[in-house]
């Protein structure tokens, strides 16, 4: 009974975490460093991981989570990596 | 009765998630240097996320993919922290001076 | 619920105007990173989660990690401005071409309509899609019908793509003898 | 470089990181082998796991230095991968061929061994696509990345490559 | 072991060597070159053996530690017996440090650079492998504060089992190691996969085989303990809703502070010299400081946490340490989590920015 | 008139923003001096072609190509994600390519700017 109101629920909220990402961009745009920028890309990655979850419910494809999955380990990676080539040439090099 | 509740249980959990990834947005729009923008984007959202996630799992119900949205929990909660930790490391490695508030007033941010 | 989708498109697109705009490479490459998480969403709303999988791991892990290394390389540009001037006759141009692609929109099928010839109207009742959609678990006992086209039905596609990736790896280790193997 | 016990470079990762990439590895390599294996069935597959688990080992890079992370995993191991994996994938397609069919044409191992059309698949996937990718993935990153020495005589040390202005 | 080959001869005036130990592969080898060394310069050795803990004596887990370096103490002076084959070496042995808390290689540098001083030593023979504690990784670091502390050290060249890389342990422990990394890599294929379907066991096996054969040094570098291990995990599993309720206790307060529209934040770099050992319960520290809101972890150097606060508060939370207990309780136990406050024990401080 | 137009806007919104995306990367390739961004611009370009073939192959309500589907279900098409995967894999080679020529570039010549490295041309 409640399945389709559900799906709305979750989609609904999808719509909003994307306008919160839009609204995030303010501080990618502004920085004023590169790891303000970073930081913004950070969050709008953890912001991807719930969306795609929600879209998965939403949208009742369940494999959809792996996306997600996939993504939170990708989100770590980019934040390791580009904060340490913000320092020296990555010091690692 | 049990899917009424299930139902606004879902609903609460999810405006509750939206609500902390609001703060969030709104800790990393107004706060005055990156070490500051660093609390609400490691630990607000990470709370957001959480409860968005839980809400999640709760409309799954007891399915295979649950266990998916679990194991998405457990990294969010591990990797966030390091992340965070990792460009506020970044950060100091390059110099920036954390903000202070100068004035012990209330009120002052730039 | 076509909500999502705009709003995406709108995330995507403000993405893609800063990337084409900071003058500062590192931050042009964070801002590209960003596009890409939104893309990601964008072709898994679209129903294509394979796609998005690979452009996750791909398209915002392993080309943003490269794009790094290089500047990491070479240089990054010092900026005293944030953002780079907007260079007027490539805007003319630009504006031009996608002027020119806009007058075929109204030409265009609408997003997700089954009209759409791919799907098998009027005189190609039998194409590819409709084919693979049908027969493809029949066929190739594998559920995810993209894997089926992938390995199976176009497996000489794939094949030559795998070599073009490996002669891609050659072609880097070549270029960059000396350094590598100095 | 080649010196086994000189890093050459004193700015060490940052302890949290490297034990949070040790704890992630495991999960993240199980995680891309699992899509690798399951692409039929799934969404994934060979692409994308074997993108996976070639990040994998660019998080270790990261974590720990590249060079350690190089001399870990050994050139030859790579190469093998890689050759290994076109060698599979050309090789499943010329068995096809001798078995008389068209070249990857599983019919052909159906008709013969009677093992089901599946497990070609399986086999060009697995064995061929997975390896490729995950392979290049770990070259280009070691290709780009090789060739540097830390930047112990720049003068500026945070800001990186400012010194040629263009 | 008379050298008259010698063309300076021995001298008559004493060496007098230095050689700290830890419980490595490479101990033995140590000491046998030191005393070798020692006695083809002079006939006259006194070799000073100590140990070097820490921990605090008074920490619960300092007590296991100091009978751990008095019996290691014990076999490294029969050892220079052994190797001294009638000739004469003083030996001497010491436990240093157990008065303080040591915190990565400066500190050790220094205690040694005292206890040298004080005993008139001329130098100091270095494991190769010397790991005080369980903390990894240190020769490094260590050698450098050595040369800045002016003591003339000397490495022991040592057939060592497998080459010294920051990325890999050592190869003890191997069966545990690959043990416990094929179990985790099995389980979790089996919570992604379909337990009832043959194939998942097959290729998880084959999976689980990879990952442990290439990831097994990777990911356990820390000792493995087969009673405390597990007994970890289990009060890891304790931890989690302690944290939970702490996280959402303080976002609730740093919502509140974020939402108004005067933001009366007060941020403050602080430094907190933490009482947990590197490595695992560092990450576990750092990161549940870093996950409850108005404290973030900034630098994690061995034990010195540079910690940013946004609220007061969070600050006077962490100067509390509550957290710091609940993590030595999940890695040392119940009686290890009672100790003093940072607070009190002096360990912590509001700093200027300027010292990052 | 204007009406129509948004609705043709919004019901093939998909191909709109990828001829604008395409016209972002073009600019990016002409108007960026940086041989790096220009790479970053071809990438651009690349993403929002795969974009106009996942367009192409999603049906409204309908589900990921996972077969067989339940009885009157409709599915994505499977071919043009398959082209598109393997492109997204091509793309990643050329990148790499394109990025290893950037750093013999600048190793020859010590500069990425498009118009010094005209100008270092000429000279030679």
């Amino acid at each position: 009974m409640n399945g389709e109101l559900l799906a709305d629920v979750f989609l609904g909220a999808a719509a909003l975490f994307v306008v919160l990402a839009i609204v995030l961009f303010y501080r990618v745009a502004a920085g004023p460093t590169t790891q303000d920028r970073l930081l913004a890309v950070n969050v709008l990655g953890t912001n991807t991981v719930v969306i795609l979850a929600l879209l998965a419910v939403g949208l009742d494809e369940t494999s959809f989570l792996d996306i997600a999955l996939i993504y939170a380990l990708l989100n770590f990676l980019m934040a390791i990596a580009i904060s340490k080539f913000t320092v020296e040439r990555g010091g690692v090099l | 009765m049990i899917e009424t509740i299930r139902f606004w249980a879902i609903v609460a959990l999810v405006a509750f998630g939206l609500f902390f990834t609001f703060v969030s947005v709104v800790g990393v729009i107004r706060l005055p240097d990156v070490y500051a923008r660093s609390h609400t984007a490691s630990q607000t959202d990470t709370l957001g996320a959480g409860l968005t996630l839980a809400a999640v799992a709760l409309a799954l119900g007891w399915q295979h993919a649950t266990v998916y949205t679990v194991l998405l929990l457990f990294f969010v909660f591990i990797t966030n922290p390091t992340a965070a930790h990792a460009i506020a490391r970044s950060a100091a490695e390059s110099g920036i001076v954390p903000y202070e508030n100068t004035v012990d007033e209330e009120g002052e941010s730039p | 619920m076509s909500a999502i989708a705009y709003s995406l498109a709108v995330f995507v697109l403000l993405s893609a105007v800063a990337t084409a705009l900071f003058r500062d490479v590192l931050s042009a490459i964070v801002v590209f990173a960003a596009y890409s998480l939104g893309m990601a969403i964008l072709y898994t709303y679209l129903l294509a989660p394979d796609v998005a999988m690979t452009e996750a791991a791909i398209g915002a892990g392993v080309t943003t990690i490269l794009l790094l290394l290089t500047i990491a390389r070479t240089t990054r540009p010092s900026a005293e401005e944030v953002f780079e001037r907007v260079d007027v006759p490539a805007v003319v141009v630009v504006g031009a071409f996608v002027l020119v692609l806009a007058t075929l929109l109204p030409d265009m099928y609408a997003v997700g309509t089954q009209d759409a010839p791919i799907w098998g109207q009027g005189v190609l009742s039998e194409t590819p899609t409709v084919h693979y959609v049908q027969e493809a678990y029949a066929e190739t006992h594998a559920h995810n019908a993209v894997s089926a086209v992938l390995a199976s039905y176009r497996g000489f596609d794939t094949f030559g793509e795998a070599v073009v990736v490996f002669a891609a790896g050659i072609a880097v280790l070549l270029v960059l003898k000396r350094e590598v193997f100095a | 470089m080649s010196d086994a016990d000189s890093y050459g470079d004193t700015y060490t990762e940052s302890q949290v990181i490297m034990t949070a990439v040790k704890i992630i590895a495991p999960f993240t390599m199980t995680y891309g082998l699992f899509l690798t294996f399951h692409g039929t069935d799934t969404p994934g597959g060979s692409f994308q796991g074997g993108t996976i688990v070639g990040v994998t080992v660019l998080m270790l890079a990261f974590a720990f230095g590249i060079e350690s992370t190089r001399r870990w995993i050994r050139q030859s191991m790579i190469v093998g991968l890689v050759t290994g994996g076109v060698v599979i994938f050309a090789g499943t397609g010329v068995a096809t061929m001798a078995l008389g069919g068209g070249f990857l044409e599983y019919e052909a191992f159906v008709d013969r061994f009677g093992i089901s059309h599946y497990w070609g698949m399986e086999a060009v996937e697995v064995g061929g696509v997975a390896l490729i990718v995950s392979g290049i993935i770990v070259t280009l990153f070691f290709a780009t990345a090789a060739g540097f020495t830390p930047v112990g005589d720049d003068a500026d040390h945070h800001e990186m490559g400012v010194g040629n202005d263009d | 072991m008379y050298n008259d080959g010698r063309a300076e001869g021995p001298t008559v005036a004493t060496e007098r060597l230095l050689v700290p130990l830890s419980e490595t592969v490479t101990v033995r080898q140590t000491v046998g070159y030191a005393v070798r060394s020692g006695l083809e310069r002079t006939d006259d050795l006194e070799c000073h053996l100590v140990v070097a803990m820490p921990s605090d004596r008074e920490l619960p887990e300092g007590t296991s530690e100091v009978d751990e370096a008095e019996s290691l103490l014990s076999k490294a002076e029969s050892w220079v017996e052994e190797d001294a084959e009638g000739s004469s070496v003083t030996v001497e042995t010491a436990v240093l440090g157990a008065d303080e808390y040591l915190f990565g290689p400066r500190d050790f540098a220094r205690t040694f650079a005292s206890y040298a001083a004080a005993h008139d030593v001329d130098r100091v023979v270095l494991d190769p492998e010397y790991q005080p504690g369980s903390t990894a990784g240190i020769i490094q670091p260590l050698e450098r504060e050595l040369e800045a502390a002016g003591l003339a050290y000397e490495e022991a060249p040592v057939e060592r089992p497998a080459r010294h890389e920051r990325l890999i342990g050592d190869g003890t422990q191997r069966f545990d190691r690959l043990f416990a990394t094929f179990v985790i890599s099995y389980g979790f294929y089996m919570i992604l996969g379909d337990p009832t379907y043959w194939f998942d066991w097959v290729t998880g096996a084959a999976v689980a085989g990879i990952v442990a054969a290439t990831l097994a040094n990777v990911t356990f570098t820390f000792p493995l303990d087969r009673v405390q291990s597990p007994l970890r995990t289990v009060r890891f599993a304790l931890y989690i809703p302690y944290l939970l309720y702490e996280i959402v206790k303080a976002n609730l307060a740093i919502s509140v502070v974020i939402l108004r529209p005067s933001m009366p934040i007060d941020p403050k770099l602080t430094r907190v010299d933490a009482r947990v050992r590197s490595g695992l319960p560092l990450l576990a520290l750092a990161n549940s400081i870093t996950l409850t809101p108005g404290t973030l972890t900034v630098r994690a150097d061995d034990q010195r946490l540079i910690v940013h606060s946004l609220i007061a508060d969070a600050r006077e939370d962490l100067f509390d340490g509550s957290l710091e207990r609940a993590v030595r309780f999940v890695f040392h136990g119940r009686d290890s989590a009672a100790i003093a406050t940072p607070r009190e024990r002096d360990d912590a401080e509001i700093i200027g920015g300027e010292e990052l | 008139m204007i009406e129509s137009g948004l609705e043709i806007l919004a019901s093939r919104y998909a191909y709109a923003l990828m001829f604008v995306l395409m016209g972002i990367g073009l600019y990016m390739v002409i108007a960026n001096e940086n041989l790096v961004k220009k790479l970053i611009g071809v990438n651009l370009f690349q993403t929002a072609i795969f974009l106009f073939f996942i367009a192409v192959a999603y049906v409204e309500g309908g589900s990921a190509p996972i077969v067989p589907a339940e009885s009157g279900e409709a599915v994505a098409s499977p071919l043009p994600q398959v082209i598109v995967l393997t492109a997204i894999v091509v793309g990643i080679a050329l990148t790499a390519v394109g990025l290893a020529l950037v750093v013999r570039i600048y190793a020859e010549y010590g500069t990425l700017r498009e118009d010094t490295l005209r100008e270092v041309r000429a000279d030679e």
